[in-house]
């Protein structure tokens, strides 16, 4: 059972019966953001444009010269426009697979599995959550931003980076109403003693009923911690390498702390978001 | 129309010869395709006991195929019997329950649970270690095959298939010990026992150190064994391997399998069960086959030479 | 300055560790690169009699690697010492000479012979058919391994290598056998016995029906096989299969290889071995090994869970 | 021994002695000539252009898409020209091999070995002689057209075809000083009878003291069968698949008749021109 629902928050919707699509999706763009990341949108009719903040899908590579990547990568829907039927991400060109997404154009195509996986909840009695991310973590919180937007929840979003050059996201968490923070190595504003300031002082102010986070082990044993001790509900999502991202091979396991208790669960069915209190360090 | 129904024996009769490779195979794929196109479906491998699987990284890519360091990770057969079994009771594709064991004895009180409602058949996942003949796996030697099918044999009256290994070095004779044991049918074969490095750490890319090979790659090696399999034993040979298009299916049933098994190819593509089977059928079409069961015998392997430059002139 | 040298045990010392495959290599390659800067020269495998080999095809494509049946066509021992030993004569680099028979006491009559000058290792290649043993290849099973190893020992003093083959069930103990019985070194592996049918003519692509797999295909799996022989003898370990760079040679040497041979990249790539070395070099310059032998050493293989997603943060 | 060398012509180069580079060469263009072929155009220093009339590169052809050719494919210089480092093939599209190297666009490089094999000969004595062709047989033919100007030895170009939309290379035969002759399957006149009469015809005029054939194994047939009767001095260029081009692999064997015995030599090292007495139907 899923912390969420003992909140009283609508449950996820069940694994089963939502609906997942292998969709032929045609790019719009895919441009550089900065010199390590790159936003492509797709045009990806059907269900892949029904995903909810938090959810991803496994988006096929094409091979390129020397990189040939198996697999498909999975990547978290940055945003969603389900009346366009459009689909954004946001990723760090790293590997083999991101070096080959990075190659496509406009008007070429790639396969997309999804949405797959739970998404973020928001409790129902959340009035103001604060979203800690650093890197590619962002892309995953952003539309968590504007679903609270939607809800009329306040969000504080808390960048961490290695220097200016890296902050991704601001405007977009801006559009979406956020007060946004920024933490750099750069300055060492990022210090885990600085954030921790940060948090408890939000929380203080009465600007932290929920805590979210993704892209930082560090960070988020500093917001379990701290959602611990101070009893605020939260979320954290996870990364874990993926074959299938449909429950099926079983690879993408993280161990979770569960009634003092060690569980394996699947990243990419039982998560990608799981509690932050069942996390453990990875 | 191409009739595509194969019988594999003990009165199983499937609609067509495609269905999942254990392991590759769960309820998530429900929500991509419809799961009652498929001749049927096959759990992953499960166990009398909890058992936790391997460290992760679990899974590497290679060159045109997978390695994997799964395990088999299971909740025990009560568990599945419970809460797996019904979800599955609601398709009308045959279901093909994999189990494994690490001892002969074990290996038969597992089958002897699954006479229950629902289960079609029994895929009996010898390739896995043998804890009482220092850990070799069952389906590297005849003898040992032998005595886990017999054992099996004798409680269960599913039809019950052998999945041989393809870490042995005569795996038609293993095929021939499964026949003589009372096996309906083999399937070959399992992942080829493999391994990468990672030269930068410095560490094998699997937490596990070795995996399983499996994908494109390993097809001309498995569709050889098939080969050998089905000119050794009369049962049906099931096939498995590296199949990902209706093509290679066809290499298999050409090379003797009555039907065929897809595994890695669902990973990097969930529809590939049904192209393969839409394939298949315009396969037999155009080569004027009435039914699959047809292009089993239809290779043409006299020894002899041809030309590549046939089609040239 | 990189020291590049490596030990093969019994004197035989060579300048890097990288060398042809037998049968992927002759007198042609002279034309395109510089003979003397490979390790060492392997022959295709010769036979004491005259020998046709397979029929055409004898070669097919598959994704990532080749199929091959060419047999051993072999003019024989005597036209070898007179026709082909003078040409390698003129090279500094040491040749090996890879040898076949059907038989124990042919090997033994073969290994006899190459007692010349110019010769500086016998290569035994024993994943041939031994027509004592019903056609089963002599490494195939460490009893035969050891037989005509033990033989081939008694009448040479060169340097002898065991070549095996993969299509087995437990390579170390085969590896074990050869070493038991006086090999100095074994080289890991041959090809993976393997087929293909092409489904518009309906008949197998190479003439032979079945032959070996070669090629980056079969790399995770002889990479794994040369870990398990290299932690299963003391004598040198020598990785073939599937490499066709620097990085798959270093895998090789991770996993415990003190040289490598280099096949059908060559094919592709006639300048892939000289590639291979010059890439090694860097590598281990850039990994701070001063010598290549270091690497053998440097695999940490601790049965440890590793996060994948490690170098992101 | 080469029948050549007994007729006290040139011997061919020492298989060892002669040069192979293996280059890295760049389209200059790459362009269809009818419906199944194209002609591209290689720039490649070095010993490439060298090429001699029959001999031939392993060419490497790109992967694309479903293609993923794993061998090289082995052409004949349709055209080489030293002084400018320039090489061109005529090839046919058929399979994966072919289809890759057909979408290389100028600029573009590709991996060529060569050259390769034991070229065409001409007898010192040779006057006047008759070239065979069918297919791509006569992309091998054209160079010994031009090898045998410079020699000051006519050469009557026999061109075998389904229909005048499948002739190839009139106008480089023509270029080459050579008499055209058509044949055409469409109009009945490339039936065997017709092509013997015309042969023989040839004969008897004294406008043939050389045969040569390549590209369909019934005019090698005949061929040889006339040369045999009329005491001609006759030389075939054969195909056979390849791996390595270099003599290595033993994979191109093909049986020759010598002095009543079979024999297998490889047509990459041994040929791919032989002696036409020595070939067998294929
Ligand atoms: C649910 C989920 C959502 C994600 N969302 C995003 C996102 O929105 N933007 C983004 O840039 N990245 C995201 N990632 C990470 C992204 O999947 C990896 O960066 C990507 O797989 C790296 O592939 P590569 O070929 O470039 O790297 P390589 O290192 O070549 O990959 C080798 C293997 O390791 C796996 N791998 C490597 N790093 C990761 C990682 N961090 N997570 C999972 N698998 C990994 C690859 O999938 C591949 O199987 C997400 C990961 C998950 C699990
Ligand atoms: C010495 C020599 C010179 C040649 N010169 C020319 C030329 O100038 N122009 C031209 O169009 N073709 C020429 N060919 C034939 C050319 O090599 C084949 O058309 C080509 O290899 C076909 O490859 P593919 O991938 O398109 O066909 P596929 O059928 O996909 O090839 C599959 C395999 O069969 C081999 N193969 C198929 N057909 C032939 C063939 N006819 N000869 C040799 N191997 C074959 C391929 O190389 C490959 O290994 C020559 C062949 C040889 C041996
Ligand atoms: C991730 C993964 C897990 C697997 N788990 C099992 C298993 O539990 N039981 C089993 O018999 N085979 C298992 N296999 C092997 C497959 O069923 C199949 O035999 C093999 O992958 C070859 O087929 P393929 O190339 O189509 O994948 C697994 C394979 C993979 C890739
Ligand atoms: C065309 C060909 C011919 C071969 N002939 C021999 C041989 O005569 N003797 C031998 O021991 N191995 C032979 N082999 C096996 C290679 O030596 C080598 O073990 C195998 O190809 C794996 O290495 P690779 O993947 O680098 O090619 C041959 C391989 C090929 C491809
Ligand atoms: S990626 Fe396959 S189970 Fe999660
Ligand atoms: S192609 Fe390798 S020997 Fe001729």
């Amino acid at each position: 059972m899923r912390q969420a629902d003992t909140l009283g928050v609508a449950p996820p919707a069940d694994p089963f019966s939502a609906q997942v699509a292998d969709t032929v999706a045609r790019v719009i763009v895919n441009d550089w953001v900065n010199a390590e990341y790159k936003l492509i949108e797709l045009d990806a009719p059907g269900v892949a444009a029904d995903a909810a903040a938090g959810q991803f899908f496994n988006i096929e590579c094409p091979a390129t010269g020397e990189d040939k990547p198996f697999f498909r990568r999975p990547m978290s829907t940055y945003a969603a426009d389900p009346s366009a039927g459009r689909v954004q991400f946001l990723y760090k060109v790293a590997g083999a697979g991101t070096r080959g997404l990075a190659t496509l154009i406009p008007g070429q195509t790639t396969r997309i599995l999804g949405p797959l996986g739970m998404g973020f909840s928001l409790p129902e009695t959340a009035k103001s959550i604060v979203v800690l991310g650093r890197g590619v973590g962002l892309a995953t919180l952003a539309p968590l931003a504007e679903l609270a937007q939607q809800r009329g929840v306040a969000v504080t979003a808390l960048i961490s980076a290695r220097a200016s050059e890296q902050v991704l996201s601001v405007e977009r968490f801006r559009a979406a109403g956020a007060e946004v923070e920024t933490v750099l190595d750069s300055d060492g504003t990022s210090d885990l003693g600085n954030v921790e300031a940060i948090l408890r002082h939000l929380h203080a102010q009465g600007r932290a009923d929920g805590f979210y986070t993704c892209g930082s082990n560090r960070l988020m044993l500093l917001m379990q911690r701290l959602s611990a001790e101070l009893g605020i509900f939260g979320e954290v999502a996870m990364e874990q390498q993926m074959a299938c991202g449909l429950g099926m091979c079983y690879c993408c396991v993280r161990n979770f702390t569960i009634d003092g208790e060690t569980v394996s669960k699947r990243v990419c069915w039982d998560g990608p978001v799981f509690p932050l209190a069942e996390a453990t360090s990875w | 129309m191409v009739d595509l129904r194969v019988d594999l024996g003990r009165g199983l009769c499937l609609a067509n010869p495609v269905m999942p490779a254990s392991g590759t195979f769960a309820e998530g794929l429900a929500k991509v395709i419809d799961l009652n196109g498929l001749g049927a479906l096959v759990t992953k491998t499960i166990t009398a006991e909890l058992r936790g699987g391997n460290p992760t990284p679990r899974v590497a890519e290679v060159s045109n195929g997978m390695l994997n360091s799964i395990g088999i990770p299971s909740k025990g057969i009560d568990h599945f019997l419970d809460e797996t079994l019904p979800f599955y009771r609601g398709f009308t594709a045959p279901l093909i329950v994999s189990i494994s064991a690490p001892t002969v004895d074990d290996f038969a009180r597992a089958a002897a649970r699954l006479n229950v409602p629902g289960i079609a058949a029994i895929e009996a996942n010898i390739s896995c270690p043998n804890i009482e003949e220092d850990g070799k796996a069952f389906a590297m030697r005849p003898g040992t095959t032998e005595q886990a099918v017999a054992a099996m044999r004798k409680v269960t009256h599913l039809p019950l298939w052998a999945k041989l290994t393809p870490n042995t070095g005569d795996i038609a004779a293993v095929a021939r010990a499964a026949e003589a044991a009372g096996a309906d049918a083999v399937v070959v074969a399992n992942t080829i026992l493999a391994m990468t490095i990672d030269i930068e750490t410095m560490r094998p890319t699997l937490g596990n150190i070795m995996g399983g090979l499996s994908g494109p790659a390993v097809k001309p090696i498995t569709l050889r064994m098939t080969y050998q399999c089905a000119r050794a034993v009369d049962i049906p040979v099931i096939g498995c391997g590296g199949i990902a298009t209706a093509s290679d299916a066809a290499e298999y049933l050409l090379a003797g399998a009555r039907a065929v098994q897809v595994g890695t190819a669902t990973f990097t593509r969930p529809g590939a069960m049904n192209e393969v089977i839409a394939g298949l059928m315009e396969y037999c079409r155009r080569k004027g086959f009435n039914s699959v069961a047809e292009v089993n015998g239809a290779l043409n392997a006299d020894l002899l030479t041809h030309d590549v430059m046939e089609a040239a002139q």
